[in-house]
């Protein structure tokens, strides 16, 4: 059984209350329907209550569950067929990454994940999810198969980062991660990324620039870890709540931000109540997008997908050169300029 | 108190180059002025070897400790001025604001702070300029401005910055010095990784060189992004290169570094930078790095297929 | 005595294909004759699990152990039968003849004694078949003949199927496993890695899949050259695989290999391997991955720039 | 001072007397001019023969000799600038392997060059000249940017084979050479080899695939080292002289097969007697080649470099396909083809 999370207490509680009234009524033979059904329906709107309202701390427990399905979780319910490929062709095979070639609707993809592991064991195998240069190595090896072949590719983000440790920083993860960005600037194929879980920080984004960045409901998108975060700003990690409501990290805010493109719908409770729903939404959405860009030229998709990158950020340009500095900056509420 | 920021500086008045073709007009430049930074004392300790220097001493040897060679941090603009031939550098985009789109806790306050400290209104300077007669686009991160994060400005200058490059088939230098992504802005800072890396694809299918020089400290998003992308990598001496720092290294996973961990050295011992050159020698090489990379130097007048 | 090589075989004839277009008259294919390679005893005693095994079970089962899995090396012509649609294979230059141009001491005779116990005139079995449907060009070396090493015969037979490859637009496949570059051919057999290599590279800008399935053992200039230029590698369980062989490390450095170094799976936790496949599972993974990667199948009709 | 190989023993053994007679001459007034002159003409006879048809096993002598220039000692007459550049940006800087951009004749030019040491500190720094994986894939790195920035490559040739030990089987060895040999064959640039000492087999070609092959006179570019072929063959290392002469593979045997393209004469006596003059000689024959190779469109230099390959192997084919296997063998000697 999962642990329950802190806001989920009285949701259980109601239902555990239903489950009583239901056993009292049947041993003692007294009708309590009208009682039950009264419940019943206070159960569903605190449902919708709580989980159409989650606070951003409340989404990271969700994205950071232990019984949130991975990629494998999801492997047979997105694709007809997936074999999995390994090793970087350098230096090993890392596990928190794992890619192929799979069979979506019956076309052939590239598909690259980041998985964390389920227990204990899998997770030292798997490194918790962060993965080393070897990892963004052998994704990069993969993808350029993908645009070889005119394999279109599919990643899925889940990793609170990318592995910080000794042997990270010898064999160059900054260079690692900085690869993927390049060279998925440069790819004319159709790439869509979906955020399935954390996505964390540089380690995330390494597989971020798709032409479609898709989040499922339940799931961050950040520049920093809310604990790193709060240890920096206020060196006191307790205050990662307040954090995670400052970054503006949510699906919401990153649709909102011009980064992510659509939100895929998790079931009531999230994906982990029901991994087969979330699966066969996230199919819907994915194939819904893949069909769309499938339709584009090479050259379109590269360019399309510039644009995107190319469109992220917010500032502020003085319009007028002999405008001065401080004059713009005093208006600077009124002249926000977003770029497109 | 925004109005005073510039006041106290010395100027010295660089003119300004003719317009580059193709450029599009908001990218005109501009005459633009170099600070000359001086420090507060008239000496320094060196935090490497403990000599104490006269700060006048330190300035004529560009800020390298004269004993041990200690490179000290200097700015954006002190580079530049070490680096580019007199009179060349043409500023662009300085007139890009950030704005706390997030509306991060305290976030205006460390802005304004940081527009103090370094004297700039962000913390990046871009531009073009000529480096022993070669052309070159030239991007600085300004260590001082919060560290030398990079938000949605220092992104979009630098990426402006490169895409011009390619309109002018210039190649271009990075001076980084940065702590990563600026959390601040969130999701967007990240992003500035992919965009700027995009712009990158660019330059490296226009066939243009694009070197990097990592300062003390790269770290971060810049590390994973820009830094580490350039043709030909370059640090100074004992420069602290990585991904992650010592210290979030040493809480997140209780894992000390060893001694010299992260130096340009052990960097370029395992295979990440091609040279580590002394600031003394750093114009020169870049000099003749720009000139062997120049169309036409060597093979590059052929027609390719 | 060389009359008399295939007098003790048994052939099966299999019918051969229509002449794919654009192919050289001298690279016709023929009608050619497939072995069945039968030992020599009614059983055999597993090396791995020790299990004495009836020949005929064995052979049922592609010679794989069927007690531990444990791979038995096979012939050339052995894994042919395993793979292709039958009927479907036709055989290319099997008129190729090893000449002894350096006069190398013993070599006339090695070749003789090669011959006869590969029954075949050199170590490389190359041609066009189909494979679940799909069309490829296969290439294997045979262990046999002097440890499946590569003289100019071998590597001039690869890299006329590869290039016959790249104007049928076909995939290909190589089988390898090979103690190397034969040392009998000196200079020329070293320089047919970069041949074959060079080959590959075509095969490569053509954009045409090539897989390359290493099997036990495959070492040397064979390692070094085409069998790890495969846009995916796969590997038979246990295989031995690597660079230089343990005995050379051994008596070159005095390094005593750990166990299980060089088997398949250490090559693929070192991520120099994709797949560690069964080989029973052989065909159809290769079927599917031959459909996956057919001209059009996912994104392939567009055009590229 | 160089150790004295065996077979320049008589001609050390003259030039000791001519010395000890000029001494003796010059001590007593005695004047010995003619017997000195006649033995000093006996010793330009000598040295000329000697050296005018050293065996096999005596240019495997001179090649290793410990005293030979490496890249290092030539680095200054060659070029007028040379800036190394190091790493293969994934896991090291291999000593073994050195690379950089050069100026050779006013020609910005990538080089790459194997480099054993002068001292037994410099070797195991530089592993004897044995590289790993790494620095295969540093050479890779940086032949990719001569490819993108239209500079000539030039390939310095001198090891004794490529690291036989755990860890290059760790990392791929056999991936990190294949990989030169592909891009090498592709690329759009001049490449000249030249062959400076030993031509140790797998690890020597990797760098070989030029479009011309220079080998310097006292050279050898073997497919595997005599005493390993003779281990291997005869049980007996010590029969590595045989091996040699059986391996055909001097300066001039290599010119014959289609390997080689050019001899570049050493100074009488080895390379080791006088590197400035070896150096000038060197950098002659490159101007040479390289001036002519730079007129060439960059597909026609890649097509004669796919041609130049192409061609090496010698091997029997029947002309006719109705003509039965063994009388085609029967046939052998006067039906040799020799592929073009
Ligand atoms: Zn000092
Ligand atoms: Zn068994």
């Amino acid at each position: 059984m999962a642990q329950p999370l802190e806001f989920e207490k009285p949701l259980l509680e109601l239902e555990q209350k239903i489950l009583e009234l239901q056993k009292f009524s049947a041993e003692k033979g007294i009708d309590l329907s009208v009682e039950i059904t009264t419940l019943e329906h206070k159960a569903v709107v605190l449902k919708k209550n709580i989980y159409g309202r989650l606070q951003p701390w409340q989404k990271v427990q969700i994205a950071r569950h232990s019984e949130r399905p991975n990629f494998y979780d999801y492997v047979q319910l997105l694709f007809e067929d997936f074999i999995e490929m390994r090793g970087d062709r350098l230096f090993a095979d890392d596990r928190a990454i794992v890619g192929g070639v799979a069979l979506f609707k019956g076309v052939p993809v590239t598909v690259i994940a980041q998985v964390k592991g389920k227990d204990t064991k899998e997770n030292l195998q798997r490194n918790f999810g962060m993965p080393h240069p070897e990892g963004y190595r052998k994704a990069l090896r993969l993808m350029e198969q993908a645009e070889k072949f005119h394999r279109p590719i599919l990643t899925f983000i889940d990793t609170p980062g990318a592995a910080c440790d000794l042997a990270a920083e010898e064999r160059g993860q900054g260079e690692a991660i900085a690869r993927c960005l390049v060279a998925m600037a440069g790819y004319h194929v159709p790439i869509i990324s979906t955020v399935m879980g954390e996505g964390g920080s540089g380690g995330a984004l390494a597989l971020g620039v798709g032409n479609v960045v898709l989040m499922l409901e339940h799931t961050f998108y950040s520049v920093i870890a809310p604990e790193s975060c709060a240890s920096i700003l206020w060196k006191d990690p307790s205050k990662a709540q307040e954090a995670a409501t400052a970054l503006k990290f949510t699906a919401e805010d990153c649709l909102r931000l011009g980064v992510a493109d659509e939100i895929v719908k998790e079931p009531l409770g999230g994906a982990h109540k029901d991994a087969h729903r979330a699966g066969e939404e996230l199919a819907r959405v994915l194939e819904k997008h893949l069909s769309r860009l499938r339709g584009e030229a090479p050259e379109v998709l590269r360019q399309k997908r510039y644009d995107k990158l190319r469109a992220i950020g917010i500032f502020q340009e003085k319009q007028r050169l002999d405008q001065s500095v401080s004059e713009t900056l005093t208006n600077l509420d009124e002249d926000v300029k977003i770029t497109e | 108190m925004f109005k005073d920021i510039f006041r106290k500086t010395k100027y010295v008045t660089i003119s300004s180059v003719p317009a580059p073709r193709r450029l599009a007009p908001e990218a005109a430049p501009e005459t633009v002025m170099i600070r000359k930074e001086l420090p507060d004392g008239l000496w320094v300790k060196c935090p490497k070897c403990g000599e104490v220097l006269f700060t006048k001493d330190l300035e004529k040897n560009a800020k390298v400790c004269t004993k041990c060679s200690y490179h000290f941090r200097i700015s954006a603009r002190e580079r530049l001025e070490l680096l580019v031939d007199e009179g060349t550098f043409a500023e662009w985009d300085n007139d890009l604001q950030t704005v706390d789109v997030l509306e991060f806790p305290g976030y205006s306050e460390k802005l304004a702070e940081a527009r103090e400290k370094a004297q700039m209104p962000e913390g990046a300077l871009t531009g073009r300029g000529v480096i022993e007669g070669v052309p070159v686009v030239l991007c600085f991160n300004e260590g001082a401005f919060m560290m030398g994060s990079m938000g949605s400005v220092v992104g979009e200058k630098f990426t402006r910055a490169i895409e011009r490059a390619i309109d002018l088939r210039l190649p271009v230098i990075i001076f980084s010095t940065s702590g990563g992504a600026r959390m601040q802005e969130g999701i967007l800072s990240l992003y500035q990784m992919a965009k700027t890396s995009a712009a990158l694809t660019r330059l490296a299918e226009a066939g243009l060189l694009y070197i990097s020089v990592l300062t003390d400290p790269t770290f971060g998003g810049v590390t994973a992004s820009y830094a580490s992308l350039g043709d030909i990598l370059i640090a100074e001496p004992g420069a602290l290169i990585g991904f992650t720092g010592p210290r979030v290294i040493k809480q997140t996973i209780r894992q000390e570094l060893p001694p010299g961990a992260q130096t340009a050295e052990f960097n370029q011992e395992h295979g990440l930078i091609d040279l580590v050159v002394e600031r003394s020698q750093m114009r020169s090489l870049l000099g003749r790095l720009l000139r062997y990379h120049q169309e036409g130097a060597g093979y590059g007048s052929a027609v390719r297929i």
